[in-house]
């Protein structure tokens, strides 16, 4: 049975990841007024990117790519999907804390190997980012281990699934909403996505990534859009009994998720780590301060 | 998405995937690029058809050079070509990269772009119109499938004379050659 | 009014033409050697802004002719004010064989492009001037482009058109 | 197998190397690695023996004992292997520099006396042990002369006020129980009142935090790792500077015994709250400050100071598995910043000495074995899963968010996020993007100091992927202080309230690297490119000005340097000037008049005279 679920996650995940993306681009271009591509488009890149001979820059800059990637499939073989969970025992949240940032990591070396600038302040930027969006995300899932008093995420999901939502309950209430307040930055979506800015340091890191790199690049962008929000859902919403609702769940956060994105414009690194400083790890602290008080 | 394109998804998902899925690089050489930001925003959205641009060559297939071309401009446009990966498509804009369009006693200007770099499709007119350019990506998809737009073939097979264009018009240029040039000049031989 | 700086600079420069055809617009040929001291005065007496530094190629009378075109910012100090906004057109006439002259950039410091320009399209040679360096085109010529006995149609011939179209090898 | 053997192995070794070295130099470095590397391997026959045997008696009627037990066994035997490793490391790296003789006689010496401190019974020989390391390390760093003077001078100072405040320690130890037999007072001790528990936690408490770098008494170690020689770098970071951590074990958990240890003091202000919250403090602070670090050694410098207060935090807390997570985090601690500044040896040796890293870079094509190093370092350093570090520090996040103390853990989880963003500066700046000029024709690494290197990049990935074998030692250290064992399998520790199971881990990573690649091998080759042929639209690449490297981080930098400057440095050199000023203005009164000194006797006699009738005290 395990075996099925440790194919199964990923497969899953990787389409889910692909419509999320097909889906961003069609609701923004509605939201300019335009037709937009068809959902299917980023499978139409990966196939097309897939078939161009691309340049490398060294071996590092190759293994980086591949590391980052399978860091992402190995990530969500920790994170719960409805019932399917194959890795939840071994480890907990610490584990997906670490191999969270993995990716990025990856990324970070092999763009370092890029011997372009515009990869070297890509990547600065998305190392300050993560700080940044870090501190609150931090004080967050600290609030919720020690609301729960375990360190596995499975049994925080199957604790909201006898009591309330996460996000409904009075302790929990403020992590909830400081966590959907940097939701944007950990999905490295539009006020947050300073990191692969097109047109300031010609898409970061990404910016010497030729044809399979690229294809690479985007599946793995993909599995981090399904990450950020699947890590929100079961932690605040509460998982799910079966795949379906859990992704229903999933398609409305990341709707939302995409409104904020259509309507605002990029921010700057420092105006992003001022915000990101300021009001999120306000109601992060308060939140776990409510936690301590009614634990005590 | 009727049972004839999935065959033809099928049998070459490489060729269908170029061609619905054109990330475009256009080099802002002449007037042309004013053309390209309705091209790409709400009036007329060419993402519908796939085209979006890109940042890097690296990551493009499609090349725009929008209007003329002077001297100096020539020599990015020949290192932005060489750096994009090897299925990649150019489309001259305008009949300035034709044969010279308005500025064809000009000292400073390329007249015949295809001396130097292999052009795939050349829209005509003093900047075409928007819709010109969706006429051109749709003949380029029949291209594609015809197999004739094979531009950068053609630059791999000849690159010893176009090398030599180039090296005529530059004298000696900073970057190595992309491909070594021995082996071309006894395959003619 | 336009006519007292007129009068002022007849009285302190030696042989000056200055001529004010239209209302804002007063144009002054000197010397060559006139040219600084000219500017020097100008500058003084307000005309801190340096527009433009051009050539003329009167190839007839075999000259270049330089213009300096100046004008005056609008602080109300100077003598100069608003309501009789004058632009300057100094004008001077150097040989056309060995085109030399001395640069302003000690008098005005954004003339540094505009010398470099004139040196790589006229082939003036500017000294003092602290890079001479090709600033607009690729390659070098025989003849610099903007002058008049340069023939662009049979430049184009002989460059560009005998480079060879690649594809006719091919067939 | 007796330990006096042992030392006398190490000690004579240390002396003989010095003496080779005079008559013909040559034997004198393989000398002293056969030495080094014979003295590792006797000391893996003691593992589990436990013995104590007095080798000296004419000390004031006190006998000097030497014991071993598994806490002193583990801390000797990571002194020894890493000390093999740095004197292989260094047979190249001092090959052609003067004064080698004393450098290895130094060196040695530094090792044998950590030894010397492991294996003491008593505290005389403690102290006499501890005092032989300190000078030794005081010689060595102050080695290349210049800078490192001042450095050494800070160093020595600190460890001298550290010393005097053990050695009053020990001398109310032995007015009150008359012995100073560790095994004894163990057993004495925590029958004692809590006021003089505290004191005596307070007097050895500053000297071991002067060494271990806590946050108030760490200014000596930024300026001593950096100007010491790189090879001894190894020894000073590794074991040298967590012989703190050593002593801190001993008190609290030998000496006092964690029953009385952990609840001293009034509620909140217990000495351990106090010590977790300094450790927390210093890992924060610390870590912000590395990022500021334009030079390699300041980085890791002020990086160790980090990590030492996670291992603080781990031991601060006296569960078993806070206590394993605290003591495995020293090991893997000395591990991998060894190995970091092994790499920085290793391109310090090929380019000349140079180690600011705003003019290196793209190194990786030329050392790439120093690269992987490097790579490896810091993902230890990082706590990256199939890590060493990863596993040390879960155990210790876990302790934290189990014992309801979230706002420490969450101290020490930002401290690792800092640490991801220095580790890649460190990596960025020396080995990724554009290589410069005058280093195109920079060879690799020699093999002497490639090896000791591969032998540390396997040790962290060994401890990450099966931290069993290091933990079933540590579990036997902690049922040797009391505690209820955990249960250790191979791969991890399973309990109810949460297991860690590497292997798992392992398994799918692999499987998933492995996929990936398949994927990745299905699309055409990639052409490999040189690293002028980058993308900069269209323009050719400016020699040497394409590398972006000064003010990395610099939008973080102006946010946080107001606030994290190095206080406790500027204090001190503050404090300095303050008193040369007083003593300036006292020795103004000594004029070398005759006449002044009369009339400063005659003023003090009077005003003696004027006390005296005043409030008659005689």
């Amino acid at each position: 049975m395990r075996i099925v679920e440790v194919i199964l996650a990923p497969i899953l995940a990787l389409l889910i990841g692909m419509f999320f993306l097909g889906l961003a681009r069609k609701i923004m271009a509605r939201i300019h007024w335009r037709y937009g591509p068809p959902i299917t488009q980023p499978v139409i890149d990966v196939i097309r990117l897939f078939s161009q001979k691309s340049v490398s820059h060294g071996n590092m800059f190759t293994l980086g790519v591949l590391f980052s990637l399978a860091c992402s499939l190995v990530l969500i073989l920790f994170l719960p999907m409805g019932k399917i969970c194959p890795l939840s025992s071994s480890g907990g949240m610490l584990v997906i804390l670490y191999v969270m940032l993995l990716a990025p990591f990856g990324i970070a070396l092999s763009g370092g190997e890029a011997a372009n600038p515009n990869a070297s302040i890509g990547i600065s930027r998305k190392l300050t980012l993560a700080l940044g969006y870090e501190v609150p995300l931090l004080v967050i899932l600290l609030a919720v281990m020690t609301h729960y008093k375990t360190l596995s995420i499975v049994n925080i999901v199957s604790m909201q699934q006898n009591t309330s939502w996460a996000l409904t309950s009075l302790p929990l209430f403020l992590s909830g909403i400081a966590y959907i307040l940097i939701l944007p930055a950990i999905l490295g979506i539009r006020p947050f996505e300073i990191t692969q800015a097109a047109q300031e340091i010609s898409s970061g890191p990404m910016v010497e990534y030729g044809g399979s790199f690229l294809a690479l690049a985007t599946i793995q962008h993909g599995l981090n859009l399904f990450i950020g929000i699947a890590l929100f859902v079961n932690l605040f919403l509460g998982g799910a009994g079966n795949p379906p609702i859990f992704f229903l769940k999933m398609l409305v956060v990341f709707v939302l998720g995409l409104f904020i994105n259509a309507a605002l414009p990029r921010l700057r690194i420092e105006q992003a780590m001022r915000y990101l400083w300021r009001w999120p790890t306000l109601i992060a602290f308060i939140g776990m301060i409510i936690v301590l008080i009614i634990r005590r | 998405m009727d049972r004839n394109q999935i065959i033809k998804w099928l049998k070459a998902p490489a060729k269908m995937g170029h061609k619905y899925s054109l990330h475009a690089i256009y080099f802002c050489t002449g007037c042309g690029i004013i053309e390209v930001p309705p091209v790409i925003t709400a009036r007329w959205d060419a993402e519908r058809f796939g085209v979006i641009p890109v940042a890097t060559p690296r990551q493009a297939n499609l090349f725009l050079i929008t209007g003329y071309v002077s001297v100096k401009t020539l020599k990015a446009i020949i290192r932005t070509y060489e750096q994009m990966p090897s299925p990649k498509f150019t489309v001259g804009f305008g009949s300035c990269p034709i044969n010279g369009g308005m500025y064809w006693d000009s000292y400073n200007t390329i007249k015949r772009l295809d001396k130097y770099i292999p052009i795939d499709g050349w829209i005509a007119g003093c900047m075409p119109r928007p819709e010109a350019i969706f006429v051109a990506v749709t003949h380029l998809w029949t291209l594609i499938d015809k197999d004739m737009a094979d531009g950068y073939k053609r630059y791999r097979s000849n690159y010893h004379l176009y090398r030599a264009n180039q090296e005529q018009l530059f004298g000696e240029l900073e970057w190595p050659p992309l491909f070594p040039l021995e082996d071309q000049v006894e395959q003619i031989a | 009014m336009n006519r007292s700086l007129k009068e002022k600079l007849e009285a302190t420069f030696s042989d000056i033409k200055v001529a004010a055809p239209e209302d804002d617009r007063m144009v002054i040929t000197t010397r060559k050697d006139a040219v600084l001291s000219v500017l020097n005065f100008l500058k003084t007496g307000g005309y801190q802004h340096l527009g433009l530094v051009s050539c003329v190629d009167w190839i007839e009378d075999n000259e270049f002719e330089l213009v300096y075109i100046l004008s005056a910012y609008l602080q109300d100090n100077y003598e100069y004010s608003i309501k009789e906004k004058t632009n300057i057109i100094l004008k001077t006439r150097i040989s056309r064989e060995n085109p030399q002259f001395m640069t302003i950039i000690p008098v005005f410091a954004n003339a540094e492009p505009y010398e470099r320009e004139l040196h790589e399209l006229f082939g003036i040679h500017f000294e003092g001037h602290p890079r001479q360096i090709p600033l607009l085109l690729e390659r070098d010529y025989s003849i610099p482009p903007f002058r008049k006995d340069f023939d662009t149609r049979e430049y184009v011939k002989e460059v560009f058109d005998n480079i060879p179209v690649v594809e006719e090898k091919k067939k | 197998m007796s330990l006096e053997l042992l030392l006398i192995v190490a000690f004579g070794g240390a002396l003989l190397s010095y003496l080779f070295g005079k008559i013909c130099p040559q034997i004198r470095d393989p000398f002293a690695v056969i030495s080094s590397v014979a003295l590792a391997v006797m000391m893996a026959f003691l593992y589990g023996k436990t013995m104590e045997s007095p080798f000296y008696f004419g000390f004031l009627g006190l006998p000097l004992i030497l014991r071993t037990n598994m806490l002193a066994w583990f801390f000797a035997m990571a002194i020894s292997i890493l000390g093999a490793l740095s004197v292989i490391f260094s047979w190249d790296y001092v090959k052609d520099r003067e004064r080698t003789d004393f450098y290895y006689l130094m060196l040695l010496l530094a090792n044998a006396s950590m030894l010397g401190i492991v294996f003491a019974g008593d505290f005389v020989s403690f102290f006499v042990f501890w005092e032989i390391m300190s000078w030794s390390t005081f010689l060595l760093i102050s080695y290349n002369r210049g800078r490192a003077l001042g450095a050494g001078m800070k160093y020595i100072i600190m460890s001298i006020v550290g010393s005097v405040s053990m050695l009053i320690g020990m001398l109310s130890l032995y007015a009150i129980y008359g012995t100073l037999h560790i095994a004894t007072l163990s057993k004495l001790v925590p029958s004692a009142s809590s006021g003089y528990l505290l004191f005596l936690f307070i007097l050895f408490g500053i000297a071991f935090a002067i060494k271990n770098a806590l946050m108030p008494l760490h200014t000596w170690l930024p300026d001593a790792y950096a100007e010491s020689p790189t090879s001894f770098n190894g020894v000073l970071s590794g074991m040298l500077t967590r012989m703190g951590m050593y002593g801190f074990l001993l008190i609290i958990y030998v000496i006092v015994g964690a029953a009385r240890a952990l609840n001293l003091g009034p509620g909140i202000f217990k000495f351990n709250y106090i010590l977790a919250w300094l450790g927390a403090i210093t890992i924060v602070v610390s870590t912000f400050i590395a990022l500021l670090q334009n030079d390699a050694k300041q980085l890791l410098g002020w990086s160790a100071i980090g990590q030492g207060g996670y291992m603080i935090l781990g031991i601060a807390f006296g569960t078993s598995l806070g206590l394993a997570g605290g003591i495995f985090h020293t090991l893997n601690h000395a591990v991998y910043i060894v190995l970091l500044f092994m790499s920085v040896g290793a391109v310090q040796y090929r380019t000349g000495g140079q180690r600011d890293l705003d003019s290196l870079g793209g190194l990786i094509k030329r050392m790439p074995v120093s690269f992987i190093g490097a790579l490896l370092g810091i993902s230890g350093l990082i706590g990256i899963p199939l890590t060493n570090g990863f596993v040390s520090k879960w155990l210790i996040y876990k302790t934290l968010i189990l014992e309801g103390h979230p706002f420490l853990a969450f101290a020490a989880l930002i401290g690792t996020w800092g640490c991801i963003l220095y580790c890649y500066k460190f990596v960025h700046h020396i080995f990724l993007g554009q290589l410069p000029e005058k280093y195109k024709m920079v060879a690799r690494a020699p093999f002497s100091m490639q090896l000791p290197m591969i032998i540390l990049s396997l040790v962290i990935l060994l401890f990450g992927i099966l931290p069993g074998i290091p933990l079933k030692v540590i579990n036997t250290i902690g049922t040797s202080f009391g505690f209820q064992s955990l249960n250790v399998t191979t791969w991890g520790i399973a309990s109810e309230t949460g297991t860690l199971n590497t292997i798992n881990i392992f398994a799918a990573v692999v499987a998933a690297c492995v996929i990936v690649w398949l994927i990745f091998k299905a699309g055409p080759k990639a052409v490999p490119v040189a690293q002028e042929d980058t993308y900069a639209a269209g323009a050719a690449i400016p020699k040497d000005r394409y590398h972006y490297t000064v003010d990395f981080y610099n939008p973080l930098y102006r946010m946080i340097s107001p606030y994290f400057k190095d206080f406790i440095g500027g204090f001190c050199i503050k404090l300095a000037g303050w008193t040369q000023n007083v003593c300036h203005g006292i020795r103004q009164m000594y004029t070398g008049y005759i006449g002044h000194y009369v009339m400063y006797i005659v003023l003090f006699l009077a005003l003696l005279i004027f006390v005296q009738l005043k409030w008659s005290l005689w």
